[in-house]
């Protein structure tokens, strides 16, 4: 259940953004993608999702590859996406959001269910009947994750998931993730809160310019302050 | 690569001046009529794709301004007053006219709105004109004879008449050219291409609009004129919106926002219903599927095709 | 002391049940820079657009030079001397960056009911477009087709239209947002150079180029400002420092 | 006036709203959620039509024929989704126009060939040919009380489909952000070419249920077509709802001026002006109707939401 | 041509002229002559290729050409007709009428014009004023035809038949009778084997007005055609009209129109619905029960082919009419009955009069023995009539419209169970149209 990226690039229209990614996610673990705005971090999330075409490299995915394939066979081989600005459904109720796109394809022994989304985050329970549109940025944060839960995914991808939100919501997603992760799932994490992320990620890909700059564990990271201010603006 | 296609176009206006003379040759003076009428609609759809093409104003009512153009003509006409002075003139002050009161209340909306309000007041025209008991109504009007311009132009020898057809294209597209490098043009295309941005930088793009959409307008209601004086005849059914639908095709065909597109449309459009239409009665069949390839395959419409002309125009 | 050039009262703008901008209150003084900051959805964007005049606030007034511009439609506001950058570049893609350039000189130099003159002949546009070019450091990339432009470029290219339109106040939205180091370095030491000759108003992410940049920042967060005040405070105030820039502290 | 007279029209006018509802419904969820402007729309409505009516001719039971008409219209509106209309979705709605003119040209030719230019006969069908006593004193054809049902049925179903099922949860999913659809595993092109069909089915019942009381001809499908665009424009487009409230306030609005404009401006203007005036003016009225809509409403009465 | 080998040369310019003449005949049979002319002519002209095989074949070839050559040179010019109608879209069926009965003639004629070869070119108006002027165009000068005919609509006609006309040639109208063409536009030129368009409401006027009837309501739509169709009812029906309705252009539904009407509580209705409008009325009229409660009067609505797509829906309807199937001379028995037989439906009116142009054309050539550079001979002997016509003896007036009876006809069950016209009485002897005194001219 390992993702690995090799030599990924990929461009909108004329202008190239990633110029040859590696990365790796082995099974259970939380790898970061970190880097300032704009470094393709978030053009990395779209081109595994195949949202946006790879023109070189190749991604698998357990074995598989998954390179060239449209999403929904990518969303299929395992993979959940947690979107950039959360893109819940606005004109769905929240109960609606979970179902629509719901799914056990690879056969979970214990499949996701709304009320387990609402065990996760009880704050959705009490808004199940709400249009998407009317939550706050936080219960959107929440209906976004557990959307991608519903689809009961090996892999979960969450850009920017704690943006512009308070920081004991932060505080209550960086949590949830951490019991996603020790139920054995493997996580692919965006994020800017560096102090926070090196708590919980194993290992940790720094992006710059569609390049990655440096990777290295959560100890490594700490270790080098130069590398947190240089990229990362820290 | 331009110059492959200046040589071709130069090519393309001159078969088109050159027609009277071979038709005159080869005793084929039919040839005139028909390269006349193309003619007439390729003035209507490159003053359509002023708008269309070059200010991404899709207006699916261009018809409208046909009909008032061949109106003015037709009801001078009717009370006997002939001089082309008086109709042209007519013609296009009052298709502009017509062009600035839809103009000002379709410009508000944008998209598919914009498209569907105005063939709404196309719409409109054509039920009015139908219902005018007194200008002939759903018959039309006979006109009884073509433009009078005081014996120095006479439109009834068919040779003047074709050379003032060509005339007034090769001027609308020389005019078209300077208007689309000239500040108005560049305006209307950037509005095309950004318009929040053009209101960022200081332009107020509704009245820049708005002057485009008139300006298209009084060439349609030029080539209203004309198409009167080709058929000796005026029908509300000018405004009918299949007939809006038609220029639309020729200027999709020939391709967008080009000035020479919608002149390859137009005779690319007529010439194929004049051919197919002669070989079989169920020529549409063919006609469409054709459209759909040059859809499918022809992305940049007809003139995309010629030689060189991966090039911008404009 | 005399009037701020830019002043702001009680600015709001809701959408739907959302408040983007909850009674915002501002002031620019002429020659100031003010740096707008904040996290993502604090509605740094929506401020922008009312004062540029693209979205029509709630409630609120807009003074701009000693005028109510309140009601005054983007265009008009253009005319009197705002302008602005956008958070996503905004450009004219088909258009060479000269092209680009010249048109927001044009919007400043009469009217352009001018239907005969090619607009690339005129050298009332061309000259300052150029220069305006060379100023942002794309003298060399006037001829290129402004979509064709690497990102970085396409930033600078949005800076000289801005700057083109001769305006007394700049709104720029996020100038370095997707920038490499490198690029924002260029991009930092370009918006120095305007400083003093030119009033700003900047909402950025990126605090490196907020501190090299500001003389007073003011803080948004969920539509409101929460501080304002000389760098200095700012970063030494313990509330901005929680709310935006995120460090915990145990409760 | 007559107030059983207005009633009367009411229920017409009702009537012709759901026809167009049928037309509009199909229309409006590909506009909405694909973004394709479908001129050939009212193609497949004619292509419904022909089928129901020469089944029924052939098999005698109106059922089976409407059952035929609708599975094979699918059929045919999947395919032409398929082989033409799919690469059009990115495009341009321009492309759009012309292709699907295109499309108008080859079906009205292609029935031609098949079926002839003389206009297809079909009586209603010989169980609904008689009249319900709606109200004491307004007898109405059973008939078009059953088209009045079937769109009402059409409609509540649609809107179960639409708000309660998992394919309409998805299709609104679709309409709000498609991408997001795609990325979180559902086939959005597949997805699209059942929406499809089914709107091309939906056209076909209507055209089916138009086949005993219109005339079955090449071309029948572009008037009622450019009424739709009004219908979907007015109602907003992609809403299921609007194009029910739009389909009814064009259809009564439509009915209520052809009945009643010419007496009401003969009060006004005197009988030989409004014998001029009414008519014309009843022509124009759902034009009139929608440039108002769209002027002070760009996006319609119920547009649907978009993120 | 020099170094073509002798044997080549030996046949090569005969062949050719021969060759030539051939691609005018096969042309005006619109038969594919360009593909002989471009794979064999060329072939020969490629001596290096040419082996003694093919040159064999070419021999052959141009004996066989010859040989049709040989006929064409035997007879003299063809008489070219123009025949314009609506071929394509919805009016498609009428112009399929036409056009059948067109070819229908021809046959009955052994395909000879006044004893000369004939060719027929037919144009698709579309239904457009300015394509149909196109088309007249076309045929006058590309094709020279030496007569134009047809035209279904009277919009397409006002334009159409003052350029045939202009251009000296011959137009024989075989439907559209606008008034201006009858009354102050008339020409020497111009003939129309139909009829003025308000002579045939003027019958059921003048039946109805004989019945006694009143409490009228009048349908049509609104449009020229339509008011003039009311107007023309009432020049002859003078008992009290409740009220005139003209709906859009196209409708599709009258419910509405038909509650109004029931409203009303008419005692008889008079409309005027041509074409998928008249099949939508009719049957609406019928399902709204209103077929057995107030009868039904109509002119234009109710005829061959709307009749097999209305069916019992117009049980019982009346028409007025100059023509009908059943209508008992010897020509329209074989112009009917081979009709039927060669096209497997029944002709209507638009076909009869179509036939009949063809018919009348014939007898201007015989007249002029095939000098058709006559034309005052063949206008002297086109105002006889003198062909046996589909309706039986006519005459035309001095605006070269038909001076004929009109029928009062009723939609009823034939003997095989299908829907049929039949004649029911004479409501005019001899009628003319109310324009002729407008036109000058005299003969």
């Amino acid at each position: 259940m390992t993702l690995r990226l090799e030599g990924i690039e990929a461009a909108y229209g004329l202008s190239q953004v990633l110029f040859g990614i590696s990365l790796e996610v082995p099974s259970g673990r939380l790898v970061t993608l970190l880097g300032r705005n704009g470094m393709g971090k978030t053009t990395t999330v779209r081109a595994v999702m195949g949202i946006v075409p790879i023109q070189a490299g190749r991604v698998h995915f357990d074995g598989r590859a998954l390179h060239g394939l449209p999403p929904y066979r990518v969303a299929r081989a395992g993979l959940g996406v947690v979107p950039e600005g959360r893109q819940v459904f606005p004109n769905l109720t929240v109960r609606e959001n979970l179902v629509a796109t719901a799914a056990n394809r690879r056969r979970a022994a214990e499949p996701w269910s709304v009320a387990r989304v609402f065990g996760l985050f009880p704050h959705l329970a009490a808004r199940a009947r709400s249009l998407g549109g009317t939550l706050s940025g936080g219960e959107q944060q929440m209906l976004s994750i557990g959307r991608a839960l519903m689809t009961n995914p090996a892999l979960l991808i969450l850009d920017e998931a704690t943006e512009g939100l308070a920081p004991l919501v932060r505080a209550e997603i960086w949590g949830c993730l951490e019991r996603l992760k020790q139920s054995g799932l493997s996580i692919l994490l965006i994020d800017k809160h560096v102090e926070a992320v090196t708590r919980l990620a194993d290992h940790h890909y720094v992006l710059e310019k569609g390049r990655v700059v440096w990777d290295g564990t959560s100890v490594e990271l700490r270790a080098r302050p130069d590398v947190q201010h240089r990229y990362l603006g820290v | 690569m331009r110059s492959a296609r200046a040589l071709t176009l130069l090519a393309g206006f001159l078969v088109l001046g050159l027609v009277p003379v071979v038709a005159a040759l080869a005793n084929q003076p039919f040839y005139l009529d028909l390269f006349r009428r193309i003619m007439i609609f390729a003035i209507a759809a490159v003053s359509l794709d002023l708008i269309l093409g070059f200010g991404g104003m899709v207006s699916f009512g261009h018809a409208a301004y046909l009909g008032i153009g061949a109106y003015a003509v037709a009801i001078p006409a009717f009370y006997g007053i002939h001089s082309g002075l008086v109709q042209w003139p007519l013609a296009l002050a009052l298709s502009g006219l017509a062009a600035l009161a839809i103009g000002a209340v379709s410009l508000r909306t944008s998209g598919v709105s914009f498209i569907m309000i105005t063939l709404a007041f196309a719409q409109m025209l054509y039920y009015l004109g139908i219902s005018i008991n007194a200008w002939g109504a759903d018959d039309g009007m006979r006109l009884a004879r073509r433009s009078q311009f005081g014996g120095v132009v006479d439109l009834a020898n068919a040779y003047v008449f074709y050379y003032v057809v060509f005339g007034v294209l090769v001027a609308l597209l020389w005019l078209g050219h300077r208007l689309i490098h000239a500040r108005f043009g560049v305006v209307i295309r950037a509005a095309k291409s950004n318009e929040p941005r053009m209101r960022a930088i200081g332009f107020a793009t509704f009245r820049y609009k708005l002057a485009a959409f008139v300006i298209a307008g009084a060439g349609g209601g030029l080539a209203g004129a004309l198409l009167t004086n080709q058929t000796e005849y005026l029908t509300p059914s000018y405004m009918h919106w299949t007939r809006s639908g038609d220029i639309m095709v020729m200027v999709i065909l020939g391709g967008m926002g080009t000035l020479y597109g919608p002149v390859l449309g137009a005779v690319a459009f007529l010439l194929l219903e004049d051919i197919l239409s002669a070989w079989t009665v169920h020529w549409q069949v063919v006609l469409g599927p054709l459209l759909v390839l040059v859809v499918l395959y022809a992305r940049r419409g007809l003139y995309g095709l010629l030689p060189g002309a991966g090039a911008r125009d404009g | 002391m005399a009037e701020p050039l830019l002043a702001v009262r009680g600015l709001t703008k809701r959408f739907g049940g959302l408040v983007a901008t909850d009674r915002v209150d501002l002031e620019v003084a002429d020659g100031e820079t003010l740096a707008v900051i904040g996290p993502n959805g604090a509605g740094k964007t929506t401020l922008i657009g009312q004062l540029s005049g693209d979205l029509v606030p709630d409630a609120g007034t807009i003074r701009f030079a000693g005028e109510d511009v309140t009601a005054l439609p983007a265009p008009t506001r253009s005319q009197r001397g705002l302008a602005r950058s956008f958070q996503i570049t905004s450009i004219f893609p088909e258009f060479t960056a000269l092209d680009n350039v010249a048109l927001a000189v044009q919007a400043h130099a009469g009217h352009s009911f001018r239907f005969w003159t090619p607009a690339r002949a005129e050298r009332a546009l061309r000259e300052p477009a150029r220069a305006t070019l060379e100023q942002v450091g794309l003298g060399a990339r006037a001829a290129v087709a402004a979509g064709t432009l690497a990102h970085g470029e396409q930033r600078q290219l949005e800076i000289a239209m801005a700057l083109a339109t001769r305006p007394r106040l700049l709104l720029l939205d996020e100038p370095v947002a997707g920038m490499g180091a490198d690029e924002s370095q260029r991009m930092v030491q370009l918006l120095r150079a305007l400083r003093g000759h030119h009033t700003i108003v900047l909402v950025e992410h990126d605090m490196d180029v907020v501190f090299a940049l500001a003389d007073r920042i003011s803080v948004m967060v969920y539509g409101r400002v929460i501080a304002s005040g000389a760098p200095e405070a700012i970063r030494a105030n313990a509330e901005v420092r929680r709310a935006y820039l995120g460090e915990e502290i145990p409760a | 006036m007559n107030w059983l007279l207005v009633v009367e029209q009411c229920l017409n006018g009702l009537q012709f709203g759901v026809m167009l509802f049928l037309m509009a419904a199909g229309l409006t969820l590909v506009f909405g959620i694909m973004n394709l402007v479908n001129l050939a729309h009212g193609s497949l409505y004619m292509v419904g039509a022909y089928l129901a009516t020469a089944a029924f001719n052939r098999t005698g039971s109106f059922l089976a024929a409407v059952a035929f008409a609708l599975a094979a219209t699918l059929a045919i509106g999947m395919l032409v989704e398929v082989i033409a209309l799919r690469t059009l979705y990115e495009r341009d709605h321009l492309d759009q126009v012309l292709a699907t003119f295109g499309l108008i040209l080859f079906f009205n030719e292609a029935v031609a060939i098949v079926w002839g230019r003389a206009a297809l006969f079909t009586a209603v069908p010989r169980a609904l040919s008689g009249h319900l006593q709606v109200l004491p004193g307004i007898p109405y054809p059973a008939y078009r009380a059953v088209i009045i049902l079937v769109g009402l049925a059409v409609a509540l179903l649609l809107y179960v489909v639409v708000s309660r099922t998992r394919l309409g949860m998805l299709i609104r999913a679709g309409a709000s952000n498609r991408t997001m659809v795609g990325a979180l595993g559902v086939n959005i092109r597949l997805l699209y070419t059942v929406v499809f069909g089914f709107g091309a089915a939906l056209a076909a019942l209507g055209g089916a249920m138009a086949g005993p009381i219109y005339s079955v001809l090449p071309g029948m499908g572009e008037e009622i077509l450019i009424q739709v665009f009004v219908v979907i424009v007015i109602g907003g487009i992609g809403s299921i709802r609007g194009a029910l409230v739009g389909a009814v306030v064009v259809g009564m609005v439509d009915t209520l001026g052809r009945a009643f404009l010419k007496p009401m401006l003969s009060t006004v203007l005197g009988p030989s002006a409004a014998d001029n005036a009414g008519p014309a003016l009843a022509s124009m009225l759902i034009y009139i109707l929608m440039a108002a809509v769209l002027f002070f409403r760009p996006q319609g009465l119920f547009p649907a939401v978009r993120s | 041509m020099a170094h073509l080998h002798p044997p080549t040369r030996a046949h090569a310019d005969p062949g050719q002229r021969q060759l030539r003449r051939l691609d005018g005949v096969l042309e005006s049979r619109r038969l594919p002559a360009a593909s002989i002319r471009t794979t064999q002519w060329p072939g020969m002209r490629r001596t290096k290729e040419v082996t003694v095989r093919q040159l064999r074949i070419v021999l052959v070839l141009l004996l066989i050409v010859g040989l049709f050559a040989g006929q064409a040179v035997l007879a003299a010019e063809p008489v070219k007709i123009g025949f314009i109608t609506s071929l394509s879209g919805p009016a498609g069926i009428i112009g399929k009428h036409m056009k059948d009965s067109v070819e229908l003639a021809l046959e009955h004629l052994g395909r000879k014009v006044g004893g000369l070869d004939v060719e027929v070119i037919y144009g698709d108006d579309q239904r457009k004023p300015d394509v149909g002027k196109q088309l007249a165009d076309e045929m006058l000068k590309k094709h020279k035809v030496n007569f134009v005919s047809g035209i279904i609509w009277s919009n397409v006609m006002l334009a159409v038949a003052p350029t045939v006309t202009g251009a000296g040639t011959i137009m024989v109208g075989t439907n559209a009778g606008p008034h201006e063409l009858a009354g102050k536009m008339c020409s020497e030129l111009y003939f129309t084997t139909s009829w003025q368009n308000d002579q045939t409401p003027e019958a059921m006027g003048k039946y109805m007005q004989d019945q006694g009837l009143t409490d009228v309501y009048a349908m049509a739509p609104n449009y020229a055609a339509g008011k003039d169709m009311v107007s023309g009812f009432k020049r002859y029906f003078k008992g009290r009209v409740v009220d005139e309705v003209y709906t859009k252009l196209g409708q599709q539904d009258y419910q509405a129109e038909i509650s109004q009407l029931r409203g009303k509580n008419p005692k008889a209705v008079f409309v005027f619905y041509p074409g998928d409008m008249g099949i939508q009325f009719l049957k609406q009229y019928a399902q709204a029960g209103l077929r057995e409660q107030i009868p039904l009067y109509s002119v234009y609505t109710v005829d061959e082919i709307s009749l097999p797509a209305v069916g019992e829906a117009a049980l019982g309807n009346y028409e007025t009419r100059y023509w009908s199937p059943d209508l008992k001379n010897e020509a329209n028995a074989k112009y009917v009955g081979d009709f039927k037989k060669k096209f497997g439906y029944t002709p209507s009116f638009y076909g009869a009069q179509s036939y009949d142009g063809i018919l009348l054309i014939d007898s201007a050539v015989r007249a002029v023995r095939g000098d058709l550079g006559n034309k005052k001979g063949m206008v002297a002997a086109m105002r006889k009539a003198d062909f046996r016509s589909t309706r039986g003896k006519f005459s035309f007036n001095v605006n070269h419209t038909p001076i004929q009876n009109f029928y009062l006809l009723r939609a009823v069950k034939g003997a095989g169970g299908d829907m049929e016209m039949q004649i029911q009485k004479t409501v005019f002897e001899n009628h003319k149209d109310a324009y002729y005194q407008e036109c000058p001219m005299k003969w």
